[in-house]
């Protein structure tokens, strides 16, 4: 990868305020299998970071091992990329973060690489509400080791291979949910309308902000009895909740409902409209959201939408007391407390 | 006492204090040897407590050595035995002609018998109890009286005493007075009862100017913080915890923006050891100096990531204090045995740069020096400590930090530079060293760091030349670093056919034991490499000598291991000390082999 | 075609094929390399495939080879070029004089030529288009298309396929006649369009008989069964899956109750690495065989349970299907660079038991070895096969299980034994072989294991000695091992001055490369280590000989290591071959720096 | 460790029907600070086990690393004890109990052992509903390590170095509900009345039993501020849930009131009488115990007591469908497939 590839230029395009095309915003040709869930994810991040007029190189692409955690490679070429290794994509993040806390964070992962080997690190990235945007592009699989259940299969799906798992799942949101996440949601790979949305609020929110995709998997997760499927989850998945989003600098949309709409500001200054689907759900109540999202689990169906957010906790940083400017930006200057001080320290050493 | 004469000696004599761990000893120890420091007289003091925190046996032992010798000294002269638990065995433990003080408060003559050595009785806790209120201040007087009568029974002045308790207690007045009248207790009560000083005692010298005492983890925290380290990321585990608590201290102090309370660095406590190396490497990658300090399970868990590091070239510095393995072992003893890990962490063909300090000093500078060669190298830098250096008290030369350090950043290209270049390729040898650009997130120049296989240019590949071509250069790489690393410290005696290798905190021992040889006729060189890969100096050291002696705290020979693999030494020549019983090495158990060997005729 | 000659040869060519992964052509790659088999001429199949899912190109390599070569050739004489995205790479890769086959139906004579070769044109899609049916089949029978081209331009017997055919969809009769069909269209097309056979061709031989053609991990797996295995913990990572594959196959074949489904095995899919050590420390205590296997990244996870397990002197059996590293490098390249992580896995001084196989034969009893090994010496066991054993497809002889195979399953005391005892300690030495006893939990005679520091009784300690004493009889049965590990495969030519050393899958490649050298008049002897620690017999070959090549596929030269380490061996005497860059280590590369090193005249 | 050190025997205590007294089941002499509450916690298991008349040695303890991992030192000596390696007791166990689905696995964790570097194998032994009683000795520090804060301190609980806590807690016990854990308990471990049925329970659980104590660390936490302390569990520590316990072979206790008392029935045969303090809590109903549990924990009580309880659901081996014959039991014979299924495997190698 180098920065001496030119891009074709594509005089037409509309650009946006950086002058981008939605092109600037790809990457490399996927090598995904033809199909997979996980490139219609990033087509809408593409899309997403477009309409967000994210400059590239304000953001970083963080990831672990697996299908998955290729796809940073397919969008963004301009934004630098960390594709770590198994599972530990948070820890890595974390300290990225903690060097440079204004760059814009979009972590993807797998449901192997958050639920099984890097379960631990994905929820004490939770718990520190890590400013980051973290996207499980959940298939139920192990895509890359070639279909092996992963932690969030569903109990009686089928493998490839024809053994049904027997084990409960684990459902991301659920986890997040009890781990005192900031924000929560969930959408569907094939669904853009209401993933490209979520995917700009998500990268919006100041905070830890996870958004579990299915994305199913078509080599060895796309058939009947996968409740992971394409056609599984266009049957049974209960949106609760969409999401317009304005963005920054965008015009004011004209007339939401007043009463139907939940605007919640968000940390940068703009401000995100909730539309509820169901009347009585409100995604800042947490209680509210962990029981209507266990009772619709217990009732096999998958709610998607954005389902918990408080824009009220602090970040990270925010429970550290960092200073504003980004630390790795900090001259020596301001680090080095100088020749005096050392032996003002060493007058008690002896 | 029998036909053992007493010892008698002037400023060298090795005190040992045995307590019950969590009754509060710490202070009056510390008391005891910045007393004897104040005086002038060089000293060590070495803890050696349980993998406990309260109620088991913990030994706190000073060497007072006017030689100013580094190393423990392997023998007691004094015991203060303050826990009745361990009468038996640190009875055992005090050399013929030496002193075991008890508090008699409960006369124990049965249990403490011993002929050739002195056993002094003294009413501590009668003493304490007649004299203080309240239950904790009688445990913690106590301690204080025991260091009045080691003065009185050692000549240790009491002015000293008084200023450092004056000093110690400045914001709480109230228990300057305590203090000082539980030191004239122990102190009054010694001079009335037994002749003082005894033969071995202590006398001003001048001999510590110029010098402080401190432990390597504090030492080397505050290097990091000199270094302009920002982020800290860690697990805690003994013993390096002390070594993130300095680091945290002297950033709350020194880099604490004092109107707003903002923080000019950030420490995250990691879920585990993986995270901890797993952020040290997102914020090296985002361009901050990132550190964790960690011992031996913490290197076990950190070996994909270090992998990672080595193959996508980024930096990381981590500090490991060694502790006592394997497996959990021991983790309050000390040893050299994680050199092998370390410098082949990881599967397939990696290996590390290590650094070794050889006491606090060194943990400082080498600090700096770790970060300068993380960053300029783009590769991990393990700088290999241990408990013995990280957690113990030495006298070293007073730090120092040099007006015009500036960080070596390595081969970063800023936005400017990049844009002045044709291309920017992430893993190209443009400069014929090894060593690739990098651009940091968030500058432009973006490129994808990757563990997989990757070609010069950064981009994946499965192609075997491509692979192979940038293997190749990580080990051209190597040789660079070799060129670059510190370079050993020797001592030549005089081009002896002998020679010495030691690194770490091994060093005090062996200078010890160099003199020790040099008095019974045995001339040896001593060579002490400080980092690894092996300066070409190491090389040449081994191969003008007929003999080297390779002197370590391990069982399995690992730096001797080391030195055949990277400085292509003769195994034949290569003659092992091993220590590995988890206490600090001492010049005895390195003159003793080094010795028989000569009067077998077989070098020297 | 210019001057260059056809190539011309019996039972001695290099078919390559390639296709897009996820395109079907294994059943097709596998029925052409079977039914060369089945004329009786040895075969070896090798997989080149991208660590990918579908859509990358992708490679399957058949060396017929009359002779019985087992590594590969190194060179493609007939390349099937199936994948228009490779063509420029593919036609690079043929031979000078041979054949490059591709499928005309859209001729690319621009973009395919080449002077020196022969271009073979056959319209296998039209064909296939015009006689199937359905997207699907086409794609398929395209395949077994160029099965019947190369059975037609080879001499490869048809009956024979069709035998095969026969008996593969004997459950879906209806497949038979397409394969069929599509056998004959290629077969036809060849015969009629172009002079056949070829120069290069097959004839029946007679050297199959008695052998099978198997992967490691299939051969693996079955051995773990076969050695009586019934707990395995795994998570899934390249090249290593097929390994649990194959058990869980087997086992669901073997070991559950046709009446009641019941399993006489457990195998749990773990969440990481980490936990799959555990598991299989957990069950080895409980007194279960058991085992898992993974690759690089995984034993980089496993460092700390492995020290465990060396020092709290558990069971475990580990394989390592070894790829190329560092870090996630090459998933689906080969190498053998796990030997120095493996060996030394875990800080503080530890030592792990390696078997290297050479062969899916060898992976089969093994299996077998290394719990016999783990349970014996109370202590991990890591097998360390690799890709090229583990996931091509090998000519082995037919597997043997001796009747009278009953597990060694060392000294576990049942309660009956132990009540006839005095008195059981965990770690003590009872009968001077370093083996202590042990008691499994749920029979009484309990012990508290333990990674920290403990005495020969078992009993936690922080004292230097009884922590000595016990890592010291760990070194002592360190030589227990040495003793009883396999012994090493040797080909003494004529006890020449030069040796070759090499472990694993380099082995075929040595065998023809020593042919190829005594042709050139070069002696060489050849030693196989089948195990580390190294048997006596390693130490005496390197020492009787002026010269030992030291063969490997990794860069690091890390058997070297260990020879220098483990056996003593001077590092003057050994000289690396090294091949690392992820392909299978070929005859020639072995050959050319040997011979090389003869025409210096610096040895043999 | 060894077992020809003799055990002093006391004629006059009472005995079990294996001949065992209390004293049977207790350990060597603890090392752990005078007053910490782990050894409470080690006290009522030795009084369950000895109730329960448990055979020691078909009992086995399993540990990570912590102070609270070394207690199992500390009881039951004539039990197998295995203490692992930070963090990794749970898949330790997993082995064991693979290889011998018949004994008691009994867990001893800390707060740091299982909710920091133990986070994933502590989840994923949940998900696997591993047959096992596990403690977590939950005192809100590293004790060993001296004091750190763990993952469960509370936000404002200060260290002994002064500095407050400004992390959400992870809460064991809410998220063991999320991830489907079949018993959910927590208890204090000064309170031996509800401690020792509720751990007679766990052990008798036929799956995975969590019992959260809340065990103050008195050296390191125990100080005002600390949420952990035991003036601060005394006081907010919300009991909801008395848990009876009859042992198998005990006489059926008189009169539980109907209404009141809700059995359940356990894996062997033994009944569990659940009283509720709330009359509308019913620990067997999922949805309300989180709900409640959730309720609670946001008004800043802890609730205690049996929360949760399925014995329903299918342990490890009942997913696997293991033989019943424990796996390290069964003789070569019953696992060697013999030369002729050799030859026959191989006749499809040609
Ligand atoms: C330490 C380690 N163990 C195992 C692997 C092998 N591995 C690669 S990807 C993967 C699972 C990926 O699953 P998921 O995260 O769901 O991604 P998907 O491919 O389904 O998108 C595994 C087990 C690895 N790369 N590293
Ligand atoms: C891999 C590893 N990292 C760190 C440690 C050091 N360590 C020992 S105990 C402990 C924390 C224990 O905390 P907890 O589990 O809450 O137990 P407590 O002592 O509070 O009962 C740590 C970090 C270790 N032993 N191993
Ligand atoms: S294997 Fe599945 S997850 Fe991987 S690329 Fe193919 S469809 Fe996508
Ligand atoms: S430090 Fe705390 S947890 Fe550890 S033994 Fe002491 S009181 Fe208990
Ligand atoms: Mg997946
Ligand atoms: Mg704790």
């Amino acid at each position: 990868m180098s920065t001496s590839k030119p891009k074709v230029r594509h005089p037409n395009l509309p650009r946006n305020k950086h002058g981008l095309t939605f092109r600037d915003y790809e990457g490399a040709v996927s090598t995904l299998c033809a199909g997979c869930g996980h490139d219609s994810v990033t087509g809408a991040i593409v899309q997403a970071a477009f309409e967000l007029e994210i400059e590239p190189h304000g953001l970083a692409k963080m990831s672990g091992i697996g299908c998955s955690s290729k796809t940073p490679a397919y969008f963004l070429s301009a934004s630098h990329g960390f594709n770590s290794v198994h599972g530990r994509m948070p820890s890595v993040t974390t300290g990225a973060n903690a060097a440079h806390r204004d760059l814009i964070y979009l972590g993807i992962s797998g449901d192997g690489d958050s639920l099984s080997i890097g379960l631990g690190q994905f929820a004490h990235a939770i718990r520190r509400n890590l400013n980051m945007a973290y996207l499980i592009e959940n298939n139920g699989v192990y895509g890359l080791t070639k279909g092996q259940f992963s932690a969030s299969a569903d109990v009686g799906s089928k493998a490839k291979k024809g053994e049904a798992n027997q084990q409960p799942p684990i459902d991301p949101v659920s986890l997040a949910m009890s781990l005192g996440a900031t924000f929560v949601a969930r959408s569907f790979s094939g669904d853009k309308a209401q993933l490209v949305p979520l995917l700009k609020t998500a990268l919006t929110h100041n905070g830890f902000a996870l958004v579990d995709i299915i994305s199913p998997c078509v080599t060895f997760n796309d058939h009947e009895g996968s409740t992971k499927s394409y056609r599984w989850s266009r049957e049974h998945v209960h949106k609760v909740v969409h999401t317009d989003f304005v963005p920054p600098a965008g015009e004011i949309t004209a007339d939401y409902e007043a009463g139907a709409a939940i605007p919640v500001d968000m940390h940068d200054g703009s401000r995100v409209m909730l539309r509820k689907v169901d009347d009585d759900y409100d995604p800042t109540d947490r209680l509210a959201a962990i029981d209507f999202l266990q009772r619709h689990t217990a009732a096999g169906e998958v709610v998607t939408g954005l389902l918990y957010i408080d824009e009220s906790k602090p970040d990270m940083h925010g429970v550290s007391g960092t200073t504003a400017t980004p630390l790795r930006d900090l001259g020596y200057d301001a680090l080095n407390p100088g020749a005096a001080a050392l032996a003002e320290i060493q007058s008690a050493w002896r | 006492m029998g036909e053992q004469p007493a010892r008698a000696s002037i400023n060298d004599v090795v005190i040992k204090i045995g307590t019950v761990n969590g009754s509060g000893s710490a202070s009056a120890n510390g008391l005891l040897l910045k007393a004897l420091f104040r005086m002038g007289i060089p000293v060590c003091g070495k803890n050696y407590f349980p993998s406990n925190i309260q109620g088991l046996p913990t030994w706190y032992e000073i060497r007072v050595t006017g030689d100013g010798y580094r190393a423990a000294a392997g023998r007691v002269d004094i015991m203060v035995a303050m826990n009745a638990q361990t009468y038996a065995r640190d009875l055992e433990e005090v050399e013929p002609g030496g002193w075991l003080i008890y508090d008699s408060t409960w006369p124990r003559s049965r249990l403490l018998a011993r002929d050739d050595i002195h056993i002094i009785g003294v009413p501590l806790s009668e003493l304490c109890n007649t004299h203080f209120e309240g239950a904790r201040a009688r445990v913690l007087m106590k301690n204080i009286a025991y260091v009045g009568v080691l003065a009185g029974l050692l000549d240790i002045d009491v002015d000293v005493i008084e200023a450092l308790l004056a000093e110690t207690y400045a914001s709480k007045p109230h228990l300057i007075d305590s203090n000082r009248e539980a030191i004239r207790l122990g102190y009054d009560y010694a001079r009335e009862h037994f002749e003082c000083p005894l033969p071995v005692k202590v006398a001003p010298l001048d001999k510590t100017s110029g010098h402080v005492l401190v432990d390597g983890n504090t030492a080397a925290g505050l290097g990091a913080v000199y270094a302009g380290a920002t982020v800290g990321a860690w697990y805690p585990i003994t013993p390096s915890t002390s070594l993130m608590d300095a680091f945290q201290h002297f950033c709350q102090r020194l880099r604490t923006d004092t109107e707003t309370g903002e923080r000019r660095y950030c420490i995250v406590q990691a879920e585990d050891e993986l995270a901890a190396i797993g952020m040290v490497l997102g914020a090296s990658w985002m361009g901050a100096r990132a550190f964790t300090p960690t011992s031996g399970p913490g290197i076990s868990l950190m070996g994909e990531f270090l992998g990672f590091a080595y193959y996508a070239e980024v930096p990381a510095v981590v500090f490991d204090v060694q502790r006592c393995g394997p497996s959990t072992g021991m983790p309050t003893r000390t040893q050299q045995s994680d050199l092998l890990s370390c410098a082949y962490a990881s599967h397939g063909d990696t290996k590390h740069v290590l650094l070794f300090p050889s006491d606090p000093g060194e943990c400082f500078t080498m600090a700096a020096e770790a970060f300068d060669l993380a960053e300029t190298l783009q590769t991990p830098v393990i700088v290999l400590s241990d408990l013995d250096i990280g957690m113990n008290d030495w006298m070293v030369p007073e730090l120092e930090w040099p007006e015009d350090y500036e960080p070596a950043r390595g081969k970063v290209l800023d936005a400017e530079a990049r844009e002045q270049m044709e291309s920017f390729h992430r893993y190209l040898d443009v400069d014929g060293d090894a060593i690739p650009y990098r651009t940091l997130p968030g500058t432009g120049g973006s490129y994808f760091t990757r563990g997989s296989g990757h070609n010069r240019f950064g981009g994946y590949t499965e192609d075997s030349a491509e692979y192979q071509d940038v293997v190749d250069r990580l080990n051209d790489k190597w040789e660079t670093a070799r060129a670059r690393v510190p370079a050993p410290f020797t001592v030549d005696a005089n081009f002896a056919n002998a020679g010495i290798i030691a690194v770490g905190s091994s060093d005090g021992a062996v200078i010890e034991a160099l003199d020790r040889l040099a008095a019974d006729g045995i001339a040896v060189d001593y060579l002490r490499p400080r980092a690894f890969p092996f300066a070409d100096a190491v090389r040449e050291f081994i191969e003008s000598r007929e003999v080297v002696f390779v002197v370590e705290q391990n069982r399995d020979a690992q730096l001797r291991t080391l030195l055949m693999l990277d400085a292509d030494a003769d195994p034949a020549k290569l003659v092992s000390v091993l220590h590995y019983d988890g206490m600090p090495i001492t010049a005895a158990s390195i003159v003793e082999p080094i010795a028989r060997h000569a009067r077998e005729g077989r070098a020297a």
